[in-house]
């Protein structure tokens, strides 16, 4: 489900917000003006803004800030925020200890 | 690879009600998981379902859970806890984490009910300690029996939002504001009316503008917002609480499902990311199933049904079930799903405002905007009959699909019919003995019997009580009108509390006549409740 | 409708990413045309960021070495951007004999390419990094290796080169390179659209075998699925790059506290996948077992996340960087087999001379296209 | 504060009081209650403190997903706190940063090389 996507298409000047300094992704403490800045600085997918940033990556996995950084980074691309792929799930669903997941079952009863 | 005929994902009410389904058809089921205890949000919700009996109405959401859980042991169904599925790979393998291992299970059908994450909404201060989710609320009440905070903000007026303040009142704490920056209250009148005769002012078209405190929640700004959602200024308000509570909406939790490979498709209808189905709930993956919130946000008894779609569904992929045989299952639940999802609040109704009911009875708009009807607003809905002697008046004025009231009375008062999202209709004809049956059972406590000539002047009102410490007969204290509004003196005259109203108290009070059709809450004075 | 440009760069990993990057800073028009919809979406962001020229085949050492010396130190300066580069040396560790040969051959003969490398005890090693187990009886040691995050570094070529003008298309897969009078000059892809230059370099992975095809062109190379694991943040401990004379894992602690794992499970070359990469249910639990029995003080640390990318291997395990005589105008750039982040700055440079038909810096003669022979 | 009577839920059923240590002091709570509840019972809100701009977080969630209730227990860093049932003795700390102790928060790791 590619989109072609023009890299260099203009998104006009980035204009400071008053609550440019709001956490967004509470995990790794990125705000709304650090995610509205990588939009300009080219990063125009989700995936991009989360390795940039880091947002969503800290140990909640994105599960409370993914909706809140799509609506930030749609806002500033001027799309539906519905255009926008959510970034890759990934296992584990919630994070596992090395030592579980080094020690596996397979197939006793 | 230890391998099940179905694998569920959830002991929801949706995972469980499919592996009932499907374990009833021979199949061998495994549910995993994650939490300690089963039953999803089944064991957070408190107050009775709505519906009609086969959805479980009039009964309360954990005692649900229990009935699930026995039926589903009764079925031969292996419910393991503790167990955090961390992947789902390709050939529907299960990772699992168990204690201190990782086991790998497969299913020859997956069904997926891993339910709902909550939304979120920023503000300034939206990080500090006090802010916190409906669900937690929720799960600190209900489940661990201690109170989120003592002076609570409530933040959205969905059933979520309504059903949880509501829940707060009850586990004794103080519900400083309800508030929603939508002009109109999300959830059912029923719910919002009940908070608002407990004196709780609702703020529609606000937003919090900031969370206030160092270390901790000491207080919140709320203002009022105009089209473009922005504050008006001169409109702040601030409320002193240690507590702001966040209803702003689910989202399904599918991220399993996108790692498993699932066409999946983003539907604001549904609440956000959901797979592709087909019928019956079956993915884009053959033999990957989903049912429940994760499929699309509705209530838990769609997610039941949905549920039991998908366990039917998963028997005759797997060869335990006849074609014929699903289809009059099928038919069966897709009747009973479609009962469910009629009337106002149906999925296909979701943003729109209807002005009238389905009966031609106007839409309240004081009740979207505050929370409740207003005196005169009252008598135009088929539930509010003035009658001599003792009678019913439900104040049920929305096509929400419920219809215990209807069952409940012996005497036949109630009519509504087969369509479950009618208003309820009070038959002058028919003889109401005030049994009260009908006040107990009404799972949004919008029925009260009243006798508008009691005696010496008086009125009586029954209404339904789910408060500590309860009142004692002979008590006097406050009548509260549908605002919260303290109103006239009240004396309690019985207090009923039996087995069949499942802790749905009838309080009878008297209040002075003229005030029998104004009067819908008995407060204690503040030196007795204290 | 046509759209030109000097070069027209295939794939944006990397290798793409800082190809383009190089030539603009020539003040070359570039486009560079990307299939994922997500810059860097390929091995470029599903590997272990090791800057490593220990146990390297010889063929790359001039590349490494090189950028290690040139680029990497003060790249995050030049970029704008930290690309998190930590040049505090590699430990390839060993446990064994078997361990310990392999871990000799690879040091003499990097030694022998004047790479400062050498062989030491395991005791040596824990001296270095305290936290390794009693188990590591002898390791390689270099150090000037280091690590750098492999997605930050991808992005800060892109971002850079998209500031000096580069016109950056994603979404739109190549499926073809057509000549014009005998000089490949038009690149076609999925929607139509067609891009015109004097040079196009085809950067694409392991896609690069279908394009190259389209103008008769073969590398041969096949794909590996190689996956990464990340754990919670972990308080500061060391941070060098970290292999194993197996290389049963390898990675390295980042500036976020993190630490990133690459590895696999033996069955990398077999691996399935449902349309994209799909780690597979057993990998991460193996990296985990290589990972506890060298860094026993990680078997706490939580895992965040895995995921798992598609490597274009090489039949020889070294990439193509080559002109194609029988196709004048196309520059290949692929077959880096897990091996392209660490050389991906001085590649990039490489290119970019190619593209503008300067002189390399570095040879690239043995890097050739058509250096594969039958073995009898 | 402790629900003691309920009008739906009645009288909850609790497991054993048992001591345990927040911080260095000594708390009391429930065995086999999410420690975060036996924590908000004494009325303990702030859980850690940020590895970046040091600002306190508490229970959020309360489900295990949003991990902004995580603390050190027993010297293991990110416990998920509203999750992890209480037993007698635990060793509950304040998170800074990723560690117990105000002086690893600042201790991150320094910038590229």
């Amino acid at each position: 489900m590619s989109r072609i996507n023009d890299r260099s298409r203009p998104l006009g000047q980035f204009v400071p917000l008053p609550d440019d300094d709001r956490i967004i992704c509470r995990c790794e403490e990125i705000t709304k003006g650090e995610i509205r800045r990588a939009v300009h600085d080219g990063m125009f997918t989700l995936t991009e803004v989360r390795r940039y940033l880091r947002t969503g990556m800290g140990l909640c996995q994105g599960q409370t800030c993914a909706r809140l950084v799509r609506d930030i980074v749609a806002r500033e691309l001027g799309v539906s925020p519905l255009e926008l792929e959510a970034a890759a799930s990934r296992a584990p669903m919630r994070p596992v200890e090395m030592k579980i997941l080094a020690n596996e079952t397979k197939g006793a009863d | 690879m230890k391998r099940y005929d179905l694998i569920v994902v959830g002991a929801g009410p949706a995972g469980l009600s499919a592996a009932i389904e499907a374990a009833k058809r021979g199949l061998s089921v495994v549910v995993f998981d994650e939490n300690a205890k089963p039953g999803g949000q089944l064991f957070k919700q408190i107050h009775k379902f709505f519906g009609s009996k086969e959805h479980k109405a009039k009964i309360r959401g954990f005692k649900i859970g229990e009935e699930l859980l026995e039926e589903a042991s009764g079925a031969g169904v292996e419910v393991v806890l503790n167990a955090v599925v961390t992947g789902l790979y390709l050939d529907k393998e299960v990772v699992v984490k168990l204690g201190g291992e990782i086991v790998h299970y497969k299913g020859d059908a997956v069904i997926v009910a891993t339910g709902a994450s909550e939304n979120m909404v920023t503000f300034d201060g939206w990080t500090l300690p006090g802010v916190i989710g409906a669900g937690a609320a929720q799960t600190m009440m209900n489940l661990h029996h201690i109170q989120p905070g003592s002076k609570i903000l409530m933040l959205g007026s969905g059933n979520v939002g309504l059903v949880v303040s509501f829940q707060l009142l009850q586990a004794g704490c103080e519900v400083v504001a309800l508030v929603d920056a939508a002009p109109r209250i999300g959830g059912y009148g029923v719910h919002a009316a009940k908070i608002a005769r407990c004196g709780v002012p609702f703020y529609l078209s606000h937003t919090i503008i900031k969370a206030d405190g160092d270390n901790r929640v000491t207080g919140v700004t709320i203002g009022e917002v105009d089209q473009t959602w922005s504050v008006i200024p001169g409109t702040e308000k601030q409320f002193e609480v240690d507590t702001i509570c966040l209803a702003v909406g689910l989202s399904p939790m599918s991220q399993l499902l996108k790692m498993a490979g699932c066409a999946m498709e983003e539907n604001p209808g549904k609440g956000g990311l959901v797979p592709v189905c087909g019928e019956f709930g079956e993915t884009s993956v053959p033999g990957l199933f989903v049912a429940g919130d994760v499929s699309g946000i509705e209530e838990a008894s769609s997610a039941m049904i949905e549920g039991r779609v998908a366990g039917a569904a998963a028997a005759r992929r797997l060869g335990f079930m006849e074609e014929t045989e699903l289809g009059a299952r099928l038919e069966e639940l897709e009747t009973a799903l479609s009962s469910l999802r009629q009337g106002m609040f149906a999925p296909r109704n979701k943003g729109k405002t209807p002005i009238h009911t389905d009966e031609g009875c106007p839409i309240s708009s004081n009740l979207l905007k505050k929370g409740y009807l207003t005196d005169d607003e009252v008598p135009a809905y088929p539930g509010v009959k003035s009658v001599k002697g003792i009678h019913p008046v439900i104040e049920c004025t929305q096509n929400i699909p419920c219809n215990p009231c209807q069952d409940a009375c012996p005497k036949q008062c109630i009519k509504i019919g087969a369509n479950i999202t009618a208003l309820p209709a009070v038959d002058e004809n028919s003889v109401c003995i005030g049994c009260g049956m009908c006040v107990a059972a009404c799972s949004g406590q919008s029925i009260f019997l009243v006798d508008e000539d009691a005696g010496e002047g008086c009125a009586s009102i029954v209404i339904p009580y789910e408060f500590v410490p309860l009142p004692a007969p002979g008590q006097r204290g406050i009548a509260l009108d549908r605002s919260g509004a303290e109103l006239c003196p009240a004396e309690v005259v019985s207090v009923k509390s039996a087995q069949a109203f499942d802790h749905t108290n009838l309080l009878t009070m008297k209040v002075p006549r003229e005030m029998g059709m104004r009067a819908r809450f008995f407060k204690l004075p503040k030196e007795v409740r204290a | 409708m046509t759209a030109c440009a000097d070069v027209i760069i295939i794939g944006s990993g990397v290798i793409g990413s800082s190809a383009a990057y190089y030539l603009a800073q020539k003040g070359r028009s570039v486009i560079v045309l990307e299939k994922n919809e997500v810059i860097g979406n390929g091995g470029s962001s599903r590997n272990g960021g090791g800057v490593r020229q220990s146990g390297r085949d010889k063929r790359e050492l001039p590349f490494i070495m090189h950028a290690v010396k040139h680029i990497w130190p003060t790249l995050s300066e030049e970029l704008g951007m930290d690309v998190e580069y930590y040049q505090k040396g590699n430990l390839r560790l060993g446990k064994n004999e078997d361990h310990a040969r392999i871990l000799t051959g690879l040091t003499n003969s990097a030694s022998a390419c004047g790479l400062d490398v050498s062989m030491i005890s395991g005791e040596e090693a824990r001296q270095i990094c305290p936290y390794l187990s009693e188990e590591v009886t002898v390791a390689s040691w270099c150090p000037t290796d280091g690590h750098a995050n492999p997605m930050l570094t991808t992005l800060a070529y892109y971002k850079r080169a998209r500031q000096l003008g580069v016109r950056f298309v994603s979404g739109d897969g190549v499926i073809g390179i057509r000549k014009l009078r005998g000089v490949a000059r038009q690149v076609i892809t999925e929607s139509g659209a067609v891009y015109e230059g004097e040079r196009i370099i085809l950067a694409a992975g392991y896609e690069s075998r279908a394009i190259a095809a389209t103008c008769g062109i073969d590398v041969p190379m096949t794909r590996a699925l190689l996956e990464v694991l990340v754990t919670e943040a972990q308080p500061p401990m060391f941070y060098q790059m970290l292999g194993t004379a197996m290389a049963d894992f390898y990675g390295h602690q980042s500036t976020h506290g993190s630490f990133v794992f690459g590895g696999s499970s033996g069955f990398e070359d077999t691996n399935k996948d449902n349309g994209t990469p799909t780690a597979s249910s057993i990998t991460a639990s193996c990296i985990c077992r290589g990972i506890i029995k060298y860094f026993p003080i990680l078997e706490n640390a939580k895992i965040v996340r895995t995921w798992a990318g598609w490597i274009d291997q090489c039949a020889d395990h070294v990439p193509v960087v080559s002109f194609v005589e029988e196709v004048p105008g196309l520059i290949l750039a692929c077959g880096f087999s897990g091996h392209g982040f660490g050389i991906s700055p001085a590649m990039g440079l490489t290119l970019a001379e190619m593209a503008a038909q300067e002189s390399t810096t570095i040879g690239i003669d043995a890097l050739r296209y058509d250096r594969f022979k039958a073995k009898i | 504060m402790r629900i003691e009577e309920h009008p739906i839920l009645g009288k909850p059923q609790r497991g054993r009081l048992v001591p345990f240590l927040f911080d260095g002091k000594p708390l009391e709570g429930y065995e086999g209650e999410p420690i975060a509840a036996a924590l908000k019972a004494a009325g303990v809100m702030v859980h850690r403190y940020t590895a970046k701009t040091h600002t306190p977080r508490g229970m959020f969630c309360a489900i295990g997903r949003c991990t902004d209730c995580v603390m050190v227990v027993d010297g293991q860093p990110n416990v998920r706190t509203c999750v992890t049932p209480l037993a007698e003795g635990m060793d509950v700390k304040t998170q800074y940063g990723v560690s117990a102790g105000q002086e690893a928060s600042s201790g991150k790791a320094g910038g590229g090389a």
